[in-house]
């Protein structure tokens, strides 16, 4: 063991093992999410949801997951091979990354940097280019236009999501993560910075698709969008990458603007998961209750209203701060 | 040889390889992987460099705006583009060939040339030091970048605009 | 829009409207239309009501019911039923042929949840269930 | 009104016969035999006095095909009836799509169904049957299609131009509640033009009519639109009756009106929860489905059905309603006055399906009459048109309720009226309720085998899509001689590739929503 | 220490004049315009490669070199911007995208 | 074990053809709750289905689709067919008649026949707890209670 830990620093080992544990935690979170999805909408349904399966439906997921696993590879004619099989496999990596980065508590990250949410921002992007080659190497028409719809609207609320994350690292004066999190001790930035929390908020909702910004997959139009060719193991990997993008924007928006792990009484680690749980709620409770806006709507929505408003919210702050 | 420097190696194994496919590939999409191959390529090579900050700008920009948007006006142009073959097999290996046969007049070139060799690290370049920068040394060039962007963005618009009474 | 919110999440703590079949069963109202099932006579219990007439199969749109022999037992003004045959696979239920039996001898049955891995499943010759049936009972 | 269109229609027609005939028994005031000339200058006037067009009939009567046209008016109650006899061995007719728009399916159906040439008409491919039918199924001697017709009829053929794609929306699609096809042509998002493909559901009922007898056609008509299944059951039941002169007694008449309104809420709900899904919200769908359940309970308990209800019979019901009926039925009503609430809070007064719906699909009135539209489609474009009020059956005439209507004629005006009216199907309700006779609820004599007069009939009923009319021709024997169902939805789909252009192909699908279509109604 | 070969300013010459020369070579003979944009690009991360390397090694002292990367960056945001808008403008009228043929570019 | 997870995460495709689509989006409702099983995640894509439930008539301009979608799916793949129409053409058989496919069985193999006209929310959850049963081999539930 020490010999490993010389050869490759301690720095890489300590890397690495974070990155097993994340990816444990990936995949139990998306297990536990997709429960949690189905038995909240089930309830606000006025039906149980998941239930035969497991005491209250808690195997399904896990049934899910290995009736996936064990549907049979199908690699459909027509596709173009390379980026068909790629698309999945990248759009992992943005998720995988993010995770290194954040904080669930004061001792718990897998490496602080400098420049935190830099990476998770830049890395987020990349998820975007797999979404594009998902669509054009499905060589389906609705899983093309799902991707086109998809990037233009990733792009226009990465904006927002930026503008809305600066005024609070103006005023924590840091890149990182857990500086941003020790400046809240006293007061979190959702009080100083309610615009801010809802620009962010509502550009996260819109970045992992989610209704009613879910266009790129909107059923009734597209089938399922981008991922409309893909099925089995394939179509798991997309699904566990939306379940733990979603985990992520609210873990940002908790570290950012809810005071991260800290909370009185109980652990860092728990505070954290209770405040990103909580936001993971209020976005599959809008996703149960309302329609899907349309496309023009939602980038005049981006262009016209969410930009200009963290512009000025950002001006504000800025002056602000320097008086 | 130790782990870093083979990383190093597999790097600019890649860094190259990206580029010689973004210019040979026939499929311009796959021209466009090739570049994000690339830049990732080189966004490493910067963190060799001690410049961490550029690395992430690097992919900030490069990987998540320009490739985005240029793999996007692929697939916005691209129902209707019948993949056309981009290079003839001739043209390709004549292409290759002499790329190679540049390349490696040149390595031949570097090897024998003494460089500077850096020696220790010599400072920790930080996010505050390249903004005072900015602000104080370049203050010109950084306002006329800014200038630079908001014509490009007019432009851009004046150009979707043009584009949309032009139907 | 924030209304809508409040809608959902009151719903969310509200008791769920579910009836869990197969563990708890809707109650299926007595006028439930099954496929068709044979009545016992009015006189006589221990035989079918069927009279072997043939106008339920005259009458079905779809031709669902066939093969409807009867015999004729010493001692008895009617006919009997020995194969009524219901292929429930074409059937509409619509109720016509228990309108127009004219011994009143088909009835609705409440066998509201039918499955089976053959099409064959599904074709019944009622007068074998109501032997069937009067045994078990 | 009648008498003044006689006389003008006349005096258009200059010597044309027209007759007055008795309206009880025809469901139409006046008809008149005209030749293809006559027939065009017909479908002119009755263009400018503002009529629709309500149907086209074609009837093999062997000797000679006659096309039957049916001109009705939004306004007045005012119907003609215009026929054109036409040679069976090479049947060619004038096509009226230039006048009325509703004509151009029309006519492709009849073209399919029977071989009838339509002169001018642009578009004459299949509509409804796939390309492996070799005869026209509904003439009566079994004629062979011709080569060439085949051709031509196998037509359709979209293809991808330079600067369009395709995008099939359907047979198997999410949004189209079925099994429609709409080939949009795409200019990237937006849509060029819309081109509906029908048939994949064709069950031929109509030519199962001429093969049953009245009675046993009763099923069919519930399965053509499942949602409405007892309107359609009444429409078939009442138009026979009213071939036949049977006289149905009050508490039989007034549960048919309970049991119709019911249906109506449920189908509207239906609706609601489906289109909201298409506009990307699920909870609804659930929520409308829970009340839809309560009505499922209620109409259970006495028709012994939960969707395709076959509960009427021709002189009166299946069985009677009882005490746990009517209080059930008092329960819904409570409930559901409730619920109206909670949909406004949900979808109503939601910004974001606001924001979907105004504007969208606007049917303006002319063009409502041109494409012949009907239902809440008609007076969701302002048009205050109700079969129940205009035409009224069963115990409709003593009920009293008002029409909503819309003001734009969009979407959201179509989710208004059909809000509304899930209220005043209430209100009927109550009113019912309130007047429910005690009595028999099957008429006295009613005779086993049904053998109408000779002559023919174009009834009308308000069904939760609009107005269904039932053309029966009866040559004495028990089955129709031939029977033609006029359904809402078909006119209805008509006009959607007119509303489609231009728009987005998210949209497209919320105007398709708007519609309600029922496609087994469709392809029937 | 000093001998890796990560701390050789040659390797990362090589590098960034081997992207150049991949960058010219696309641009000369890529007959699409989205080809020879992407040829482009790889000139310009050449440049920025070569400008960091440099700066690291020939002036330690000050961060003239990555800052002037970050502008080369911009530029390329921008001139991507204007180059796809222009191309999209031409496809949309010219219905190809092929730079060849493109002589006459008045109207 | 396998078996075990694929019963219980059947995800049906929405295939709805004519009434007893309605039906069967009755059975995913609240009232009859078809996500207890594991089944509610209706996929609009064949890609990802385990199941289709072909609910309604099928007709000859319809089974090319029918197959093809068939075809799309990734094996394991079960086939419900719900209603009479889908059994055996139901109804709409008579002599001559042109347009429908006499059961859906003729096209694709059928694993649990629903008939009914159209059947019960119950029936189709029994249809369910048949296919559960043939995938794994055993019954969970005591056996339906047939009430002739």
């Amino acid at each position: 063991m020490e010999k490993i830990i010389s050869i490759m620093g301690w720095e890489t080992v300590k890397t690495i093992v974070g990155l097993v544990g994340v990816l444990i935690f990936v995949v139990f979170n998306a297990l536990i999410l997709t429960w949690a999805e189905r038995k909240v909408a089930g309830h606000m349904q006025r039906r149980i949801g998941p239930k035969e399966v497991g005491p209250f439906g808690l195997i399904q997921p896990i049934a899910d997951a290995i009736k996936l696993l064990g549907k049979e590879i199908l690699t459909p004619r027509e596709v173009d091979r390379p980026l068909y099989w790629l698309a999945p496999v990248l759009i992992f990596v943005p998720v995988l990354v993010s995770f290194v980065v954040i904080p669930f508590d004061a001792s718990l990250q897998v490496r602080d940097m400098n420049a935190g949410i830099l990476v998770i921002l830049a890395f987020s992007s990349l998820s975007v280019l797999s979404i594009l080659m998902a669509g054009w190497g499905s060589n389906n028409k609705y899983a093309l236009i799902g991707a086109i719809r998809s990037v233009a609207q990733n792009i226009a609320y990465e904006i927002p999501l930026l503008l809305a994350l600066l005024p609070v690292i103006m005023m924590a004066n840091s890149f990182s993560l857990k500086a941003i999190v020790e400046a809240q001790q006293g007061l979190w930035f959702v009080v100083c910075q309610p615009i801010a929390f809802f620009i962010y908020f509502i550009a996260a909702v819109a970045e992992t698709n989610r209704t009613p910004f879910d266009l790129p997959e909107a059923e009734s139009e597209l089938v399922a969008g981008y991922h409309t060719e893909y099925s089995g193991m394939r179509f798991a990997l997309f699904f566990l990458a939306e379940y733990t993008n979603i985990f992520i924007v609210s873990a940002i928006a908790v570290t950012f603007f809810l005071g991260g792990y800290q909370g009185p009484f109980l652990p860092g680690i728990v505070w954290f998961l209770l405040k990103s749980y909580c936001l993971v709620f209020v976005i599959i409770w809008l996703r149960w209750t309302y329609p899907r806006v349309r496309f023009d709507q939602l980038l005049n929505l981006s262009w016209k209203a969410l930009i200009p408003l963290a512009f000025i919210n950002l001006l504000v702050t800025g002056g602000l701060l320097k008086l | 040889m130790n782990f870093a420097e083979i990383i190093f190696l597999f790097i600019i194994a890649v860094t190259m390889g990206g580029a010689a496919t973004a210019v040979l590939a026939g499929s311009v999409v796959y021209a466009i992987m090739g570049l994000v191959v690339t830049m990732f390529g080189v966004a490493a090579l910067y963190v060799y460099l001690n410049s961490p900050f550029v690395a992430l700008m690097q992919i900030l920009i490069y990987v998540g705006a320009v490739t985005v948007l240029i793999a996007f006006a692929v697939m916005l142009v691209g129902p209707l583009y019948r993949r056309p073959k981009e290079w003839t097999t001739a043209g390709k290996f004549g292409a290759a060939l002499g790329v190679a046969l540049v390349s490696l007049l040149l390595f031949v070139r570097f090897v024998t040339e003494t460089f500077p060799r850096a020696g220790a690290p010599s400072f920790e370049m930080t996010t505050k030091d390249i903004g005072r920068l900015f602000f104080d040394d370049l203050v010109l060039p950084f306002e006329l970048i800014s200038l630079l962007i908001v014509v490009a963005i007019l432009g851009a618009i004046m150009l979707a605009l043009f584009a949309r009474g032009n139907k | 829009m924030l209304a809508g919110l409040g809608v959902t999440i009151r719903a969310m703590f509200q008791p769920v409207v579910t009836s869990q079949y197969p563990r708890q069963l809707l109650a299926i109202s007595p006028r439930f239309r099954g496929h068709i099932k044979l009545l016992a006579d009015a006189d006589n219990p221990d035989k079918n009501g069927c009279i072997a007439c043939g106008i339920c199969v005259r009458n079905c749109p779809s031709g669902s019911i066939k093969d409807i022999e009867g015999e004729k037992r010493e001692g008895e003004k009617r006919k009997t039923a020995t194969s009524y045959r219901l292929d429930f696979t074409t059937c509409s239920q619509c109720g016509i042929c228990v309108e127009t039996c004219p011994s009143n001898a088909i009835d609705f049955s409440a066998d509201y949840n039918p499955a089976g891995f053959k099409r064959e499943d599904f074709h019944y010759d009622l007068v074998k269930e109501f032997e069937k049936r009067k045994k078990s009972s | 009104m009648v008498e003044k269109i006689k006389a003008e229609l006349g005096a258009a027609l200059g010597g044309v016969e027209i007759r007055e005939t008795e309206y009880r028994e025809r469901g139409y005031h006046l008809s008149c035999e005209a030749s293809p000339g006559e027939l065009l200058k017909a479908a002119r006037f009755f263009d400018e006095c503002g009529f629709y067009l309500a149907a086209i009939v074609c009837v093999d009567y062997r000797e000679y095909l006659e096309l039957v046209y049916i001109f009705a008016n939004h306004s007045a109650l005012c119907k003609t009836k215009v026929t054109l006899k036409l040679d069976p061995a090479k049947p060619a007719a004038p096509t009226l799509s230039a006048i009325f728009d509703c004509a151009y399916w029309h006519e492709r159906e009849i073209r399919e169904f029977y071989g009838v040439l339509f002169d001018g008409h642009p578009n004459l491919t299949y509509l409804f049957l796939h390309e492996g039918i070799d005869a026209y199924p509904l003439r009566k001697e079994q004629v062979l299609l011709a080569d060439e017709d085949k051709k031509a009829l196998g037509a359709f053929r979209p293809e991808e131009g330079e600067d369009t794609f395709f995008v099939n929306l359907g047979p198997q699609h999410p949004s189209t509640h079925g099994v429609l096809r709409v080939v949009l042509k795409m200019d990237g998002e937006y849509i060029q033009s819309a081109e509906p493909v029908l048939g994949y559901l064709h069950r031929m009922h109509e030519k199962m009519a001429e093969n049953r007898s009245y009675l046993q056609f009763l099923p069919n008509p519930s399965r053509m639109d499942y949602l409405g299944a007892m309107s359609f059951n009444l429409g078939h039941v009442t138009a026979v009756e009213r071939l036949c002169g049977i006289a149905v007694p009050d508490r039989a008449n007034c549960v048919r009106v309970i049991a119709t309104e019911l249906n109506r809420i449920s189908s509207h709900l239906l609706w609601l929860g489906a289109y909201l899904a298409d506009l990307g919200a699920l909870t609804p769908f659930l929520f409308v489905f829970d009340d839809r359940e309560q009505i499922n309970d209620v109409l259970e308990a006495v028709t012994g059905s939960r969707l395709t209800y076959c509960y009427f019979r021709f002189g009166g019901l299946y069985n009677d309603v009882d005490e746990a009926f009517i209080a059930g039925t008092k329960a819904f009503i409570e409930r559901m006055r409730g619920r109206f609430g909670l949909y406004e809070k949900l979808v109503g007064g939601n910004v974001i399906f606001i924001n979907r719906t105004r504007g969208i699909g606007v049917i303006e009135k002319e063009r409502a009459r041109k494409y012949a539209v009907s239902g809440p489609v008609l007076r969701g474009a302002g048009i205050a048109m109700d079969m129940r009020k205009a035409e009224p059956c069963a115990a409709y005439s003593e009920m009293d309720f008002d029409i909503p209507v819309g003001t734009r004629g969009d979407a959201l005006d179509m989710y208004r009226v059909r809000v509304r009216e899930m209220g005043t199907a209430l209100d009927i309700i109550e009113q019912a309720l309130a007047r429910l006779p005690d009595g028999p609820v099957m008429a006295e004599k009613v005779p086993k085998k049904l053998k109408p007069p000779k002559g023919d009939l174009y009834h009308t009923v308000e069904t939760p899509r609009g107005e269904l009319g039932i053309y029966i021709v009866s040559d004495e024997s028990d089955r129709p001689y031939r029977m033609k169902w006029r359904v809402p939805s078909f006119s209805n789909l008509m006009i959607f590739p007119e509303l489609a252009r231009g728009n987005l192909l998210a949209d497209a699908v919320a105007i398709l929503g708007s519609l309600d279509l029922v496609i087994p109604e469709i392809d029937r | 220490m000093t001998d890796f070969l990560y701390n050789y300013l040659h390797v990362y010459l090589f590098v960034a004049l081997f992207m150049l020369f991949c960058g010219i070579v696309g641009v000369v003979y890529r007959r699409t315009l989205i080809g020879m944009l992407v040829s482009l690009e790889l000139i310009m991360n050449g440049a920025g490669l070569n400008l960091v390397a440099l700066n690291r090694f020939v002036s330690p002292e000050n961060a003239y070199g990555t800052a002037f990367t970050l502008i080369i960056m911009g530029i390329a945001a921008a001139e991507a911007a204007v180059a796809l808008g222009i191309i999209i403008l031409i496809f949309r009228k010219y219905r190809h995208i092929e730079g060849g043929d493109l002589r006459e570019m008045r109207d | 074990m396998l078996d075990l997870a694929r019963a219980n995460s059947i995800w049906p495709m929405t295939f709805g053809l004519a009434c007893c689509a309605i039906e069967m989006m009755s059975t995913a409702m609240s009232r009859f709750d078809l996500d207890r099983f594991g089944a509610g995640v209706f996929r609009a894509t064949p890609r990802q289905a385990d199941l289709m439930i072909v609910t309604g008539t099928v007709t000859r301009k319809m089974a090319p689709v029918l197959t093809r979608l068939y075809e799309q799916m990734p094996s394991p793949k079960w086939v419900i067919a719900m209603g009479n129409c889908a059994i055996s053409g139901g109804p709409f058989v008579f002599e001559g008649q042109y347009n429908v496919i006499e059961g859906v069985d003729l096209l694709v193999p059928v694993d649990v026949y629903v008939p009914g006209c159209p059947p019960r929310p119950e029936g189709l959850l029994e249809g369910f707890l048949k296919l559960e049963e043939k995938i794994t081999g055993k019954r969970r539930f005591p056996g339906p209670d047939s009430r002739w």
